[in-house]
């Protein structure tokens, strides 16, 4: 099914107003040897219940899994509002008079953000938290000049890797990983004491990638001679039991919010974060909507610091971010609002809850957590790759396999709970084992 | 003004900013209490809430209804962004993307449904791109272009011929330098003839042994078919460096012309515009990448794996620039596009790309006798038009934007590309109907009466929407970025 | 006018009729056509195409989008229809109803759980209203009066006791008398007492053996409890009558005191009045009828019936009215109303009840010191102002109506009930902050004062609408109710 | 969870305003012996992730099941306009300076219902197509007095119960059914030529309830002796192919239009709609919009025709309906533009297609159709009870069982093809046989 408009009669009108005696003319200008003569290896097109059809996905019904992708409550309101035409089908909000709606709103995104995170400023959104960290680290190499990017290992491998490309072209840097205490599963900051200067920037995950709290004002203390200094969120909803990351004297607070109010959605989208102290306002990528007036001093917002943008500043850009997620901030505004304080911190305390909950069944079975730092809600046990895949074949998603990431952990399964999950389903976990 | 015959008014109310509303226990959510309390060993939780608004449901659905009711959507009329190709967003698309929420990428069963599904997805993008593989994972387009630069990258260093320049026409849009810069290239401005178009003759002096590749847009930002591609393809690959194209202007071509039939090696899509996704008030978008074979041992990780059916991802890839993306992209938008291809099927695409720039060329043609079109050569999508015969009255492309908001249109991109003065950036796309063509074509033309006779009060638009001009000036004096530092 | 700093507009197109876009082939949908094309044997198709509009999906989406962007929805802002209870619509319950969809009435196995469902919500409004049985199948409110006045029409024919008359209070709203004339009934009009409530000792004159029963409103229109409902009740019952409750506004007394328990027979609810489903615009409600264990024998078919967990309808009920709707009502709605029930809970219904009435005396006690309240006596959830001191001014309750327009509010209902000279019947409900009650109270207030100050300009509002004030005479006197007729 | 907003605070001021002490104090009119002091019975309030868990409807995968309520395609824009707040949660529009959008898509919707039925014109709707039935003989009655109400027994079963609830206090009135023809399942017209005259009122289905399309020429001859005829249609769909009942000369077309852009959804909500006559306009019930103008002279919508209406003639009204509708007519309205003139056709054809299609299989199975006379997209044939519930238990509803509102066609089944099935369930039907 097109969505064209055409009908016999209005194409005769355009043609002639054109000049032109058919439709293939108005490819004219491009050279003959260049035009595709084939047919194009494409399904023909379909009704809509034919699309119905094959687009059926059936969903497992257990799931345990997290690693950086949570399942969270959305309230039924979310995908109400962020689905009004008005908020969805509009572009990046450069004309401010008709676009006041998608303004203010991630006006408020930003502020509770910052908010949340305890920090002066955040921007629009970045794609997600692995961009997030990558883009910080060129924000510490191009304002601070540094020459060592200090991540710990404990921190999403996936952000790693991505940090990785990001910082290819930058040859006289180098990541240095901190490594974990095999032990706590915490970072091990003795190792770092030493090395660590202003020549360096430093990013540690709370919590970490093995669900594991990190010893935060330790690791400030040791992270504050850095350069720039940075924490990585990778589960937002942990912001609602934990001190605010701010609390700790960083520069840069970044991650991933895909948990307030997005779905898993398959890996994505995501939402990535990034929220900065005052000093760092100006070198942060993306887009930042600020306040302003009209001539009747009529509050209104508009997007600001565009000069630090690549379609002013061209190579001379803070980052090359254009379109971001902003649609994914939008529903994060209105998860946060719909939830409120209380449900926030309940939904945190109900995964925190849930999380010992599985733990203690499973250890009942005999499956014993490989790490003894203190934990939000996922934490590490070992299942080899059969059992775990019988299990999915059963329905069940007992977490997410990390032996590949972890080689030193084999048989590495790191298991989520959240207030998604129910105690019958950990029951129904536990009689599959 | 005429326009007053067409548009109505309806009361908005003003929203506060929400926390301005809070107040404490006004939210009464029942969020999900599946377990019991139970001592939380060591984990250090301090008693405060967290600082969010603390507003009831009936608030915050009032607070963003109102919101998005002083917000212009492609629903209320056309939006004529060049460069942006603000196509109608079918619904159906929605609908499917909807139904893969649950979904979570350890669910290995679920999963392999969703990746045959952008699997085959990558399979039509190189169809119609005349490619040979991709990447689907790139968040949008400027995450591709990087991703593309990258590739680039890797493949000379393996080459063993660290290059260091690439060079970009003056009409290229913004990312392309800045995603450059981020992958540590340093770029070089090419000035296009005096026909907008890219000249070999050109070309030719900047080539040397440092230049990785060219980043080519086409049709480039004017609407106009790059036509000597062909010779430049051959005058790089010659040079030993690449030709990128920029593929955001692919809604022109798709279906006629094949990108990979030029000459093209690597490239990269928008799929929130050609292919039909929202852009969602900014994102997300999705940046798929596309190469010929020569570069496909570079491309990102993961791929896309099968065996007896069963679709994974893959690791396997040794000289891969390695990982974009923390997960596998934005899946949800794949899906959608996937279905909005599903549509159309390969007549549809064909069609669209017509009707788009038969939509264009009947704007074209309806307002070249009251505007200046600097560029007076065949385009296609979209075309060009700059103030100079307003400015002469003192009217600016800034103000005849505004104007065109009182008659309930979204202005055209503005201001770019940069070779324009006051560029006035057209591009209706071929969901439009000649009716909403025509509706444009009026408001133009009286905004460009207006403009001779009454030009001061063209300062003034916007006049029926929920601010007057904004001062963006002021905004970046202040920096009000959170409502803390109101 | 102060409400300009609240009030802003945004620009809207106003939309033609949908056939002035009509043109051949415009419309490309591709419907499902899974079958080949065969011999239709005999059947009469004649070759012209129906006669709907012919136009592009983009037009249609726009064409109703636009249309939508000129309505008030509570989304919008405070909508207090006294009468109406235009509460919150939690989008939870449009969810969960919207799953239902693709279920067929004759799929027994999935009907199973529907009917377990709506056979549940039957037992929760039973225990509501202190009743025994109920049906639930009425389409509406006036449905459900017509069928529970059939119901005892019925019940008195089988007792051998065919009466003819039932008496209606003159606050009844005019659905009451219009359903006993459909079931051919013979109304009398009561009157109330001056405070506004239904005497015994009036009631007492008009009963005699005709008399079949009672139709009340509880709280009754003007928001007044009635408070001699027992002695009412017992006198009714003394005389062989039936007392029958109107539960269109049940929201000012659920959880706190329940019909059942005042002598009621029989009664009707309007689930999208108090369980918070939506108007639609005019529909789909739902108007279940609640009886006494008398009067079981005779609610209409099918009951639902349950044998091992299977549910199922049942058509067994000898004396049974028989049907009243061609299958069981609005289903969807009354998931949603179950969806409500279980999201409120038996606390929730309670502080709901609470806090309608106590938002409206708030707005009582804000607004009785600037118009005349002609019931002064105790009210519950709604209020009835009357336009006495305005009207000296030659300001109307209609006047006042159209303004509130202007200052983002849809009016309360208006010149109802009949008792009341230019009544301002206003319900809040209890889903309104208390910023939106005092929005509202200011609003009224600015309008008392013009209309002591510039009582002329309010005879224009609204200002800021679609349209000035339509002309209803007109509409009536031409009588263009198609666009052929045009 | 509940809706309110009350806090602390804001409680206070209320209650201070109002002049009481405490919350319960509003309820003080009340009689002391009235409150409710028990605890109802209802459960404890939940999440909406519990309510999700709980209210979960799996549905059967193939269907041939019509009879009144139909499957059809439904687009997805449809849902996505009917979702807008601005129309679903508005009421009726009774001012119409707010309510343009509601009702210039009603006056859209009777324009092209009277379009499409060959009528002058349409109300606003009805509760379903029984309703509408019952409330056009109450017209007969009131307008033309008339006191035979004839009605084909190949009418809606329902359809005829619901007559019979709302003729039940009209002692003075007769309903009599019109016999069919075992042979063709076409109404038996011979019958009727002598016993119709003014005081009678006819009615035919057509298509009939077999799915079998009337002769409509031959009925419209003798209906037209009548004082009032009119021709019910509970399939809609069947106007994109048959020609418009209006053609045929009756005063009211009257039915079910769930068939356009309403879900079967477990049987409602429904569409009634009614056309009638330019002399029937008067006598309709229900809401009807009309086109108006504002003193400026600018098109717009309102109510009209408000004086036959209860809420202005109370006892004397055309009807006591108030609420309708109103949803689904706006969701048809949008269905019909969306599908457009050839759509509408095409989807009708499919149906009769399909139909032909399964008719055909089953014949090779040795299954035959009870009637002989040309069917739109319904038949009858004959099948068990036990051989039905084996199909439902298999996910297969094979269609719907007529047999006890038909005692003369035993083991009486009603097998419904449209667009929605393809060749693949058909076949599935037939080998499950
Ligand atoms: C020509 C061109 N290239 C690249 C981009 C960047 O795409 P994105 O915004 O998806 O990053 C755009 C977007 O406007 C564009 O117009
Ligand atoms: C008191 C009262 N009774 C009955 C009704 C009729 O209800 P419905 O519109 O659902 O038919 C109403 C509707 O406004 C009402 O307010």
């Amino acid at each position: 099914m097109s969505f064209t408009c055409e009908t016999r009669a209005s194409l005769e009108t355009l043609l002639n107003t054109i000049g032109i005696d058919k439709k293939e003319d108005v490819f004219s200008s491009i050279p003959e040897d260049l035009l595709f003569k084939g047919k194009l290896n494409i399904p023909e097109p379909m009704d809509e219940e034919k699309i119905r059809r094959k687009m059926d996905f059936p969903v497992s019904g257990t799931i345990f899994a997290g690693g950086g992708i949570y399942r969270h409550h959305i309230p039924s309101a979310v995908d109400a509002l962020t689905a009004r035409q008005e908020f969805f089908t509009a572009y990046t909000p450069y004309q401010p008079e008709i676009s006041q709606g998608t303004l203010q709103s991630i006006f408020e995104y930003q502020s509770m953000m910052a908010d949340l995170t305890g920090m002066h400023a955040s921007n629009a959104s970045m794609y997600d938290g692995a961009t997030a960290l990558a883009e910080a680290a060129l924000m510490a190499i191009r304002k601070k000049h540094v020459k060592k990017v200090f991540v710990s290992r404990a921190t999403n491998p996936s952000y790693r890797a991505v940090l990785q490309t990001y910082l290819a072209s930058h040859v006289d840097v180098a990541i240095i990983e901190i490594p974990f205490d095999p032990k706590t599963g915490r970072t091990d900051m003795n190792t770092l004491n030493e090395t660590i200067d202003k020549d360096s920037a430093v990013f540690i995950q709370n919590p970490n990638f093995f669900g594991i709290c990190e010893p935060m004002k330790e690791v400030s203390e040791t992270a504050r001679n850095a350069g720039m200094w940075g924490i990585v969120v990778n589960e937002a909803i942990s912001l609602g039991i934990l001190e605010k990351p701010g609390a700790f004297g960083p520069d840069i607070v970044l991650g991933e919010a895909q948990s307030f109010g997005n779905p898993v959605s398959a890996g994505g989208p995501l939402l990535g974060f990034m929220c900065v102290k005052k000093n760092l306002l100006r070198a942060m990528p993306g887009r930042v909507v600020g306040l302003s007036r009209d001539k009747n001093n009529t509050q209104s917002f508009c997007l600001t610091l565009a000069t630090r943008e690549q379609h002013i500043r061209r190579e001379k850009a803070t980052s090359n971010i254009c379109s971001n997620q902003g649609l994914c901030a939008l529903r994060a505004a209105v998860y946060l609002n719909l939830i409120g304080p209380q449900g926030l911190r309940d939904t945190a305390l109900q995964c925190a809850f849930g999380a010992r909950y599985l733990r203690d069944q499973l250890m009942d079975k005999g499956i014993n957590t490989v790490f003894s730092g203190p934990f939000f809600h996922e934490f590490v046990i070992r299942m080899d790759t059969k059992k775990r895949k019988d299990l999915i074949k059963k329905g069940i998603v007992p977490g997410v396999d990390i032996q590949n990431v972890y080689p030193e952990i084999p048989d590495g399964l790191l298991v989520n709970v959240t207030e998604m999950n129910t105690k019958k389903e950990c029951a129904c976990l536990i009689e599959h084992l | 003004m005429s326009y007053r015959a067409s548009i109505v008014s309806f009361p908005e109310i003003k929203e506060p900013l929400l926390n301005k509303r809070t107040s404490r226990d006004k939210n009464k959510i029942m969020t999900p209490a599946p377990f019991d309390a139970c001592d939380l060993e060591g984990l250090d939780t301090p008693e405060t809430l967290p600082e969010i608004p603390d507003v009831s449901q009936v608030e915050t659905i009032r607070h963003f209804t109102r919101l998005s009711r002083l917000n212009f959507g492609i629903d209320q009329g056309m939006y004529p962004l060049g460069s942006c190709t603000m196509k109608h967003n079918p619904r159906i698309c929605e609908e499917i993307a909807s139904k893969m929420a649950r979904i979570h990428p350890a669910d290995d069963m679920a999963m392999s449904g969703i990746l045959e599904k952008v699997f085959e997805l990558s399979g039509y993008l190189e169809e119609i791109c005349g490619m040979d593989a991709s990447t689907l994972w790139p968040a949008a387009g400027a995450h591709g272009e990087l991703t593309a630069i990258m590739i680039i990258k890797k493949a000379l260093y393996i080459r063993g011929e660290p290059r260091r320049t690439v060079l970009i026409p003056d009409t290229a849009h913004g990312t392309n330098p800045a995603s450059c810069a981020v992958a540590g290239f340093r770029t070089v401005n090419i000035p296009s003839g005096d026909d907008g178009m890219l000249k070999a003759s050109i070309l030719k002096e900047y080539l040397d042994g440092d230049v990785a590749g060219l980043m080519i847009t086409n049709p480039n930002t004017l609407g106009i078919f790059e036509n000597e591609i062909r010779a430049i393809a051959a005058m790089l690959h010659e040079n030993g460096s690449y030709l990128y194209m920029d593929g955001a202007n692919l809604n022109a071509i798709m279906g006629i012309t094949r990108p990979g039939d030029m000459g093209v090696d690597i490239m990269h899509l928008n799929l929130h515009k050609t292919f039909g996704t929202p852009h969602g008030g900014g994102g997300p978008g999705s940046g798929p990448v596309l190469v010929k074979k020569g570069l496909v041992p570079f491309l990102p990780l993961p791929d896309i794996t099968h065996t007896d059916n069963r679709f994974s991802l893959g690791w396997n890839r040794d000289t891969s620039i390695g990982m974009v993306h923390s997960s596998t992209g934005n899946m949800a938008v794949l899906i959608k596009a996937l279905t909005y291809i599903y549509s159309l099927g390969a007549f549809g695409i064909r069609q669209a790309a017509t009707m788009a720039c038969i939509n264009a060329n009947y704007l074209r043609a309806r307002l070249s006798p009251m505007f200046n079109l600097p560029y007076p050569g065949a385009t296609l999508h979209e075309f060009v038009l700059s103030d100079r015969d307003q400015g002469k009255n003192q009217v600016t492309t800034m103000d005849m934007a505004k104007a065109l908001m009182d008659y309930g249109f979204h202005p055209p991109t503005v201001y770019f590309p940069l070779v324009v003065h006051g560029a006035i950036m057209i591009e209706p796309t071929e969901t439009e109907p000649l009716e909403e063509l025509e509706r444009f074509a009026q408001a133009m033309q009286a905004i460009a009466e207006t403009a001779q006779e009454h030009q001061e009060s063209l300062h003034n638009n916007p006049v029926t929407c929920p601010c007057e001009r904004v001062d963006e000036v002021w905004a970046a004096r202040n920096l009000v970025l959170t409502w803390d530092m109101e």
